[in-house]
């Protein structure tokens, strides 16, 4: 009996606290914002989408090979030694053409391991983060400047190139024979190849 | 109690039932058991008050390669304060081990999952139905020589 | 205004025919009106600001923009329903709960029907609801329809037990079923009104009453019919478009309904709280409906507040708390009026 | 409790039929699908419910709705780094938790020893994770037993600790913060104010949360005495976390088997003691989890105090390339004991990780504790055990 009364008596109390608790909280000032209106300002080290700075990017693919969800795909081609690149922004010599430098954002998952092995500093999480579209297809983000009749021609330049070079490989092979007693001057007509790459270039391969 | 006490004791009652083990040099010192046996092993090192294993931490299906998969039990005692792991290794031909479901209810999805990945059977298990997959799933994922289908129910699985 | 309008008129079925019109003319804007507010009071509570664009200032014609898109969806019935109960149960849910403003005295000059047993009538066509309620959740085909029936009819049963305690304890200090008569004898001051008679027996009514009504429309913490956590949505979970909107709207009617007997019974309904000033057929109005706003209020704060009981426990709050509560009020009244005669 | 423990208690067994009505009236029990989408299943869970009228007879948790191949993801990955983001992914309002239990696992599989400034942030992030997962935790409860304001309350407040992770990290939710061997980023200059200052305003925040639910006579009578969870069961079925301390087992990792600097830190493990009703109820365990809130903060301010200097990144190595064998770390997670077993082959991507998850441990002992309970009760009890689907299928 007395349980009875004292449930009764609590049940009563505590839901008076309780609108107290809300009475009180319908004067103090919302802490919503209206968003398209108002917006937060974001910290600096925000990560939302991903931009690339084709001018400094060597297409080393090492963004590439970090990434987790395999949303980047580099594609390269190796320069001629006749022609300059230039310089990055931090001094390093470009030496392959990005033809093809294509984020899926609509993958990224925003984790940001991409930015950190980048050499030139040239892949960067911004803070713009309304990029909605109504094709999935324009969330596919292509960086690449070189148009394809570019890429066309480089290839063929260095298809050319590597004929050429091949053609005089076989040319000292053939010479080498002709002259067996001749120490074969290994390297020595041989241009200055560009270091090869990290990884192929190639896009990696589809995982799980 | 230490590795080495557990794996004594072990060897005392079971004789040849555990197969080895590595007791030094490790992070977590293991023993190696038979997987048939499994289960009596389990019961005797929850019961036994010197080991007093009251909880299954963790069990894990693992496909070694080249056909040998593998069940590892963590187990830990809380009033002990010791944790001990077992390995119990099977060949992907005969993937049976002993269910320790009546020792730990634990083990009950945890073995059912390991049963949906690798495709390991425990024996005595009451309910032993695939947990993440879907029922008519065919193949076990996690192990090492799988291959993604083509198709499930019609639908092309790699979109 | 039954005269003045048959005078102008001289048609009896037409003036019956705008008569029951005038109730429906307050009902749907005051649900139009009831959703925003609720919207807004139960986001101000939380530190939000609720709706904000539609129409401009702090999204005021936001539940008419959510009503015209009701409208406009398509009428879905699902396959497994009973497609004639399923149709009319929506139907039979609001004529319910719109029958019983029949007897609400808006005003001193505003009666639907100024019959001598109001309060009788509104308590038992008030029961037609669950009648509804019923019918919707058995013939959505839904098991968690029908559970939300189940229990929905359980509680109004048992809540319409106290209910009907409460008022029977205004009326035996009123020694009248007339809700126009009950409202006369409570004018003058307020300390006239009948919160504030036979204390604390009266009070302890509205109490009981104000409790019971919560769960005859199934508010928190009462909602369990349609308890969002547990059954989804109850007895209206297959229901879309215009046939949600209907029952949604008699929801908000009953809401209505059941404040303003509150404010007729135990807060002199249309009276003037400070006798004759601000008095009249047009300030009565405006009393009666601030009054019946207030205790809306107290409903949404109460909703916003509490958490929701279980079926069990609902029921023992009913049939052990309530029940045995207004049976001490109604002796206790009785032997007042006794005594005191 | 040795006897006990051989054989599990049976869950009591509800009546099939009503008493009373069971010789004249032929019933029926009914099969319901709660789930897999139902406002109160946190996710994408299925609860097959065998019901008497509303009285449940037996539950079938369904899961898999949401497995996203986590452990086979892992055995993918190309280094052990692209992990983490994963790892975020399983207890996703926790996740500064599940990396901080990867990295340790994996720590200790690369033995490197990280500086202590690594330890005391890392014990901070893990501790605001723990924070705000509770706090999801005890807003979803209250908005199960079917009060919605506290949940916006404690949206409210967690947003406050998301925008000191946001500061910190550039993200809201899913971090990669911590690093084998070290952190993203050092903290921000005035992190140790902004921390302090979350700490006092929080305080009574918990007070008025209090006040609004915890103590609110309808929230007690709709969980104490639900679900109960006796201890020895709980041991029995291996589940851990706000769930086993609020059967009365007073077991937490940071406490009995101490990982990081947890050990350096003065802080109360709370546990259930049946206040309102049986110990091992719903109120208990949503209790701890509240008394757990006033820990955290209590932790927080002690490590920003003991914060020393140093270089967060001084320990990351250039490649993480463990040495074969195996390693289980557990560490204790908001929802309890998350276990990662990682086997390594030698080579730069791990060979297999197994990640044992409270949620899917505490999930498969729901059936023990609501045999017998009502519909409704199903829903407190469900919120109580505070689940995140994304950890339990993984």
């Amino acid at each position: 009996m007395v349980t009875y009364f004292r449930d009764i008596w609590d049940g009563l109390v505590t839901v008076l606290i309780g609108m107290k608790v809300t009475w009180r909280h319908l004067f103090t000032p919302a802490v919503t914002i209206q968003y398209p209106d108002v917006k937060v300002k974001l910290p600096e080290r925000a990560r939302n989408r991903l931009y690339v700075n084709m001018d400094d990017c060597i297409g080393c693919d090492q963004c590439a090979m970090a990434c987790p969800v395999d949303c980047i795909t580099i594609e390269t081609i190796k320069s001629t030694p006749d022609v300059d690149l230039g310089l990055t922004s931090v001094g390093t010599k470009k030496r392959l053409y990005v033809p093809v430098f294509d984020i899926d954002i609509a993958k990224c998952c925003y984790c940001g391991l991409c930015v950190y092995p980048c050499p030139t500093e040239c892949i960067k999480m911004t803070d713009v983060y309304e990029f909605s579209e109504f094709d999935r297809q324009d969330l596919i983000y292509r960086f690449a400047t070189m148009t394809g009749a570019e890429a066309d021609a480089a290839r063929a330049k260095l298809a050319a190139y590597e004929r050429e070079q091949a053609a005089k490989k076989a040319a000292a092979a053939s010479q080498a024979a002709a002259a067996p007693k001749a120490p074969a001057p290994q390297g020595g007509p041989q241009a200055p190849q560009p270091p090869a790459p990290a990884s192929p270039s190639t896009p990696p391969e589809q995982k799980g | 109690m230490t590795a080495q006490n557990i794996s004594d004791m072990l060897r005392a009652r079971f004789g040849d039932a555990v197969t080895g083990g590595k007791l030094e040099g490790v992070p977590d010192p293991w023993i190696a058991i038979a997987p048939a046996r499994a289960r009596e092993i389990c019961a005797v090192l929850r019961d036994d008050p010197s080991t007093a294993c009251d909880v299954l931490m963790c069990l894990s299906g693992v496909d070694y390669g080249g056909g040998k998969l593998g069940v590892v039990y963590h187990l830990d005692s809380t009033t002990q304060r010791h944790r001990i792991v077992l390995k119990a290794e099977m060949t992907a031909a005969d993937p049976h081990v002993a269910s320790v479901e009546s020792v730990w209810k634990t083990a009950n999805w945890h073995e059912r999952e390991a049963y949906d990945m690798y495709g390991i059977v425990f024996d005595g298990h009451p309910d032993l139905r695939r947990i993440l997959m879907p029922d008519d799933w065919e193949g076990f994922p996690l192990r090492k020589d799988y291959r993604v289908p083509e198709f499930y129910n019609g639908m092309k699985v790699p979109y | 205004m039954k005269e003045m309008l048959l005078d102008a008129l001289h048609n009896e079925a037409l003036v019956y025919t705008l008569m029951a019109f005038v109730p429906l003319v307050w009902v749907v804007p005051f649900a139009l009106f009831a959703v925003w507010w609720e919207r807004k009071i139960s986001a101000h509570m939380q530190d939000r600001l609720g709706p904000m664009r539609t129409g401009g200032w702090h999204g005021w014609s936001q539940t008419i923009a959510d009503i015209l898109k009701l409208i406009q969806k398509e009428d879905i019935i699902p396959a497994a329903a009973d497609r004639k109960l399923y149709i009319l149960a929506p139907y039979l849910v609001f004529a319910g709960s719109y029958a019983a403003y029949a007897a609400i005295p808006f005003s001193a000059a505003y009666v639907g029907a100024g019959i001598n047993i109001g309060l009788f009538y509104i308590i038992s066509i008030s029961s037609l609801v669950v009648v509804g309620l019923l019918m919707a959740g058995w013939a959505s085909n839904n098991k968690w329809s029908l559970l939300g029936a189940m229990r929905s009819a359980a509680q109004i049963v048992s809540y319409e037990m106290p209910v009907a305690l409460a008022i029977l304890a205004v009326v035996m200090v009123a020694g009248s079923f007339d809700l126009q008569e009950i409202n006369r004898l409570q004018s003058g001051w307020f300390w006239n009104w009948y919160v504030f008679q036979k204390f604390p027996f009266l009070f302890a009514a509205l109490l009981v009453y104000f409790i019971a009504s919560l769960a005859e429309v199934n508010r928190t913490p009462f909602d369990i019919p349609e308890a969002e956590s547990e059954l989804v949505a109850g007895y209206h979970t297959e229901y879309g478009g215009m046939r949600f909107a209907l029952l949604f709207l008699s929801e908000y009617a009953n809401m209505f309904a059941v404040s303003a007997i509150a404010s007729t019974l135990f807060f002199g309904g249309w009276n003037s709280p400070f006798g004759e000033y601000l008095a009249g057929p047009v300030w009565g109005m405006f009393w009666f409906l601030a009054k019946g706003m207030t205790f809306i209020f107290v409903q949404m704060w109460l909703r916003w507040t509490l958490p929701r009981l279980r079926v069990d426990q609902l029921m023992y709050v009913g049939w052990k708390v309530l029940i045995p509560f207004s049976f001490v009020i109604v002796l206790g009244v009785g032997f007042w009026v006794m005594a005191l005669r | 409790m040795e006897e006990m423990m051989t054989q599990p208690p049976a869950a009591p067994q509800a009546p099939t039929t009503v008493p009373g009505f069971g010789r004249a009236l032929k019933t029926e029990e009914m099969v319901i699908s709660m789930g897999p989408q139902h406002p109160s299943t946190h996710g994408v869970l299925r609860l097959e419910l065998v019901v008497d009228g509303e009285v449940v007879v037996d539950v079938i948790p369904h899961i898999g709705y949401l497995h996203r191949c986590f452990e086979k993801h892992c055995e993918h990955m190309t280094n052990y780094q692209q992990v983490i983001p994963y790892a975020d992914r399983m207890d996703y309002v926790a996740a500064m938790s599940n990396e901080f239990g990867f990295v340790v696992a994996a720590e200790k599989l690369l033995k490197i020893k990280v500086p202590e400034r690594v330890e005391y942030i890392r014990v901070i992030m893990a501790e605001f994770s723990r924070i705000v997962s509770h706090l999801i935790a005890i807003g979803t409860y209250g908005m199960d037993i079917g009060a919605f304001t506290p949940f916006l309350y404690c949206m409210r407040d967690r947003e406050r600790v998301l925008d000191i992770f946001e500061e910190t990290c550039g993200a809201r939710l899913l971090y990669n913060y911590m690093w084998i061997g070290g952190l993203s980023h050092d903290v921000q200059a005035n992190f140790a104010g902004k921390v302090k200052d979350f700490c006092r305003y929080f305080r009574p925040q918990i007070k008025e949360l209090n006040d609004l639910l915890s103590y609110n006579k309808i929230f007690i009578k709709r969980t104490a005495n639900v679900g109960v969870l006796p201890a020895d069961v709980a041991l029995n079925y291996g589940v851990s976390g706000p769930v086993l301390r609020g059967s009365g087992v007073q077991w937490d990792l940071r406490k009995n088997d101490p990982y990081s600097v947890y050990d350096r830190l003065d802080f109360e493990i709370p546990v259930g003691k049946g206040l309102k009703g049986t110990v091992g109820d719903c109120w208990d365990r949503y209790m701890v989890r509240v008394h757990e809130m006033e820990q955290s903060v209590n932790i927080i301010e002690q490590a920003v105090e003991k914060l020393p200097a140093g270089d967060v990144a001084a320990a990351i190595p250039k490649r993480i390339r463990p040495e074969a064998g195996d390693v289980y770390v557990r560490t204790e997670t908001p929802k309890g004991e998350l276990g990662y077993y990682i086997v390594s082959d030698g080579t730069a991507s791990p060979f297999r990780i197994k990640v044992k998850s409270p949620c899917f441990v505490n999930l498969s002992a729901l059936p023990a504790m609501s045999r017998g309970a009502m519909i409704a009760d199903i829903v407190a009890i469900l919120g109580s055990i505070d689940i995140v689907l994304g950890e339990v299928d993984r």
